[in-house]
């Protein structure tokens, strides 16, 4: 397992640089509660016929901050990227909330769980 | 086209797959896992299967008249709620005494009606808990 | 008249309010060779308007529970609620978790537990024979309020669910 | 005036176990949009997993998010508490562990081809697989005790051994299983009635299934070679004659002929698990807390089934995160109904084998 920090700002090219599809196969999206305001984006991929090859892009951010959506260049992204919109509270570009929580269930269920 | 009817023909005079379930019954592997059972004598009062259950389906609640057992010294009382158990053996594994004070059987839980008032009385005993 | 046929050969609906899937394929394995459900004269529809039986199976989420009482609400009276598993039953695992609202009986009257996680073909056909018994029972309480009151008009031999006494159905409701 | 008509199919439906809500935008017969609602059954595990539950008490848990690969959740979820604690489990667990896991295949794909042949209108073939796969299930029983739930694994090794009578008996129900798969190949693959619902029906070409990463049965019968039982070394899945089944064309067809081919492998494999039983120990004692961060990938009989884990040294874990099959194949699922007929939906949701229950948490 690798892991590869970004920004947020730069996360969109880098994995559009690496992103091959014939090679890499992405995981999923991931979120990470941190002390604090704070809380890491994950990108997890992994590579085809590779013994246990896998490499996290991830990106430490606060919650208010917008974060780039990734759908066009994966683009079966779109349903993790509705999961971490639930399941944090944040916003995603072009990503609506409602996949799993209803408005009278309980809100950002994974922000600051398990510290 | 003969295959098939031949076939057919065989099937006609075999055995029914089907148990008859309810007028013969079917038995059950030794290893199967049913019921929990408890033996209050050997019971050392640990709590540990209480604290071990993941959904919370056993509780030792104290009462005013507790069982006698020498190691009892809290007053406390074993319930089980069968309908509330998942039949994960971790209060088995959890207990210092297995086999002893605590077991699984091979038996398989009752059915409730709505008249044993199931979850009213267990809840009863949770609030006393809390 | 048809009363009478109806108890003998109720059909089942089946819904899943947030299980695991466990007892749903259990279910499904009931319906199968070896335990043959369908002994009974039980038939699995889709369509609760032909349902005497309503299996529910896992806990009540807050996405599935309106569905649950629309799906009790359209089925004719009389009618049975088996709750199959434990998490039905009482809540299981599943017990205050956020997006699970409580066990079944919070929301529809229940009368038959099956206990079990996944409960076992043996003791979903043990359930389902109960409810039989329960639904002749249920069946025989509607039929005395009947004769209570007038004959209902039978039109080509379709009973009019319009003339069966409400009294009975309400009185369901909030045991 | 418009001209498409929107149909809805779910939540309740008889074709479906579970309940999903799919709404259809239908041009005549044609569908040409999807909208799906998978989150009836969301419970929220994976926040439970880290506020309810220690860490020794969350495999449990986890083998209740999904009925059918409940074995698959508790491996991989052991699997990476082993990681973490840098475990090394006896072989003989290793190898028994293998042995539940392909059982679970087997039965698990079993009910899909049912379910699929129940849904193009062959109720026959339906009564006759489900009534082999109780031969399945028996096994199943004998060796863990419980037909579904099976609670085998634990952290450090497994539950309970296997004794040489229970060998015998699952070495004589896996024969008599091989020769009905035989039956179930020949009539998938020559029934002719059944070629015209399945072939060139729901197709994914190999190009989309790299593109919409598709996992599993679904990817491997469009040619994609993705299995994680062939990229993994915690279980030896090369000592007992694993074989990768891909197929090509990638419509309902081929997606049988995968999953057959893989029960026949994997009965294969369960035989030879059993020949080659190692001696020894089933269980190691586990201590110290987890600490860091791991990824664990298993295959699950739906594709691949991902947990990332990450530990601070204390009881309770900080984050689960659980990426099931069926909830990153929904966009090639989407992908595969539009432009096909209705009247094929039920058929071709039955060969995708979807497990919302495990989609939801």
């Amino acid at each position: 397992m690798k892991k590869v920090e970004s920004t947020l700002e730069n996360i969109r090219d880098d994995i559009k640089k690496f992103y091959d599809y014939k090679v890499w196969h992405f995981i999923t999206m991931n979120g990470v509660a941190l002390d604090g305001e704070r809380f890491e984006v994950q990108w997890i991929f992994s590579r085809y016929e590779a013994m246990d090859e896998s490499v996290i892009y991830y990106t430490v951010t606060e919650y208010d901050k917008i974060i780039p959506s990734i759908e066009d260049i994966i683009p079966s992204s779109i349903i993790s990227q509705r999961e971490v919109v639930d399941m944090f509270g944040v916003k995603i570009d072009g990503s609506e909330a409602g996949l799993y929580l209803d408005a009278d269930s309980l809100q950002m269920p994974l922000r600051g769980c398990g510290l | 086209m003969k295959e098939s009817f031949s076939k057919a023909f065989q099937n006609l005079f075999k055995k029914p797959q089907t148990i008859d379930y309810p007028v013969t019954e079917i038995k059950k592997d030794k290893d199967y896992r049913g019921l929990i059972e408890y033996c209050e004598e050997e019971c050392i009062y640990c709590l540990k299967c209480e604290k071990a259950c993941p959904p919370g389906a056993i509780l030792f609640v104290g009462v005013e008249n507790p069982p006698k057992n020498e190691k009892n010294k809290k007053g406390l009382k074993y319930h089980y709620n069968p309908y509330l158990c998942i039949y994960c053996q971790e209060c088995v594994r959890a207990c210092p005494k297995p086999n002893e004070a605590l077991w699984q059987s091979n038996k398989k839980p009752t059915i409730g009606v709505a008249s044993d008032r199931v979850n009213d009385e267990w809840f009863e005993l949770e609030a006393i808990k809390k | 008249m048809f009363e009478k046929y109806r108890k003998k050969s109720p059909w089942i609906l089946h819904y899943n309010a947030g299980s695991c899937n466990g007892c749903d394929i259990e279910i499904l394995a009931s319906l199968s060779p070896k335990y043959d459900l369908e002994r009974f004269g039980v038939v699995n529809t889709g369509n609760p308007k032909q349902s005497d039986i309503f299996l529910v199976t896992g806990p009540v989420t807050y996405r599935s529970r309106e569905r649950l009482v629309e799906l009790y609400t359209q089925m004719p009276e009389p009618k049975v609620v088996v709750a199959v598993g434990s998490c039905s039953c009482t809540g299981g695992v599943f017990r205050d978790m956020y997006n699970v609202e409580d066990r079944v009986d919070r929301y529809i009257p229940v009368d038959v537990y099956v206990a079990g996680c996944a409960s076992s073909p043996e003791l979903i056909i043990d359930g389902v024979v109960k409810a039989l018994d329960i639904l002749e029972s249920k069946t025989k309480e509607m039929e005395f309020a009947k004769k209570l009151q007038n004959k209902p008009k039978i039109e080509d031999g379709i009973v009019s669910r319009k003339e069966m006494p409400r009294r009975v159905g309400e009185n369901d409701e909030e045991s | 005036m418009k001209k498409t008509i929107h149909i809805p199919l779910g939540s309740q439906h008889i074709s479906l176990l579970e309940p999903v809500k799919f709404k259809f935008e239908c041009e005549n017969e044609k569908i040409i949009g999807v909208d799906s609602d998978v989150g009836f059954v969301h419970r929220g595990v994976e926040r439970a997993c880290t506020t309810k539950f220690k860490f020794d008490g969350v495999g449990y848990v986890v083998a209740r998010v999904c009925g059918l690969c409940a074995i698959t959740h508790s491996m991989t979820y052991t699997a990476s508490i082993e990681k973490m604690l840098q475990t090394q489990i006896p072989l003989k667990a290793k190898y028994l562990r293998m042995l539940l896991l392909e059982l679970d295949r087997i039965h698990s794909h079993m009910l899909c081809l049912s379910h699929v042949s129940e849904n193009a209108g062959f109720e026959a073939i339906f009564m006759r697989i489900m009534g082999d796969r109780e031969l399945i299930m028996e096994i199943q029983e004998l060796i863990t005790g419980n037909r579904v739930q099976f609670d085998f694994i634990s952290i450090g090794g497994v539950n309970r051994d296997i004794s040489s009578e229970h060998i015998k008996k699952v070495k004589e129900a896996l024969k008599v299983v091989r020769s009905k798969v035989d039956g179930y190949i020949d009539e998938f693959t020559n029934n002719w009635s059944l070629s015209l619902k399945y072939k060139n029906i729901g197709v994914l070409s190999l190009d989309d299934a790299y593109r919409f990463n598709a996992i599993g049965p679904l990817a491997r019968a469009s040619g994609l070679k993705i299995d994680v039982r062939n990229e993994i070394d915690y279980l030896p899945y090369s000592e007992i004659g694993f074989e990768m089944q891909t197929s090509t064309g990638g419509d309902i067809h081929a997606r049988n002929v995968v999953r057959l081919n893989e029960i026949v492998n994997s009965i294969q494999m369960c035989e030879n698990i059993l020949d080659a039983l190692p001696e020894g120990e089933i269980q190691t004692k586990v201590k110290g807390k987890p600490d860091g961060e791991v990824l664990v990938r298993y295959e699950a009989p739906r594709g691949e089934l991902a947990y990332y884990v990450k530990g601070g040294g204390k009881p309770m874990l900080d984050r689960v995160r659980i990426k099931t099959p069926t909830f990153a194949s929904i966009p090639s699922f989407s992908h595969i109904f539009m432009g096909s007929q209705y009247a094929d939906a039920p058929a071709i949701l039955a060969s995708f084998d979807p497990c919302l229950s495990c989609t939801a948490k």
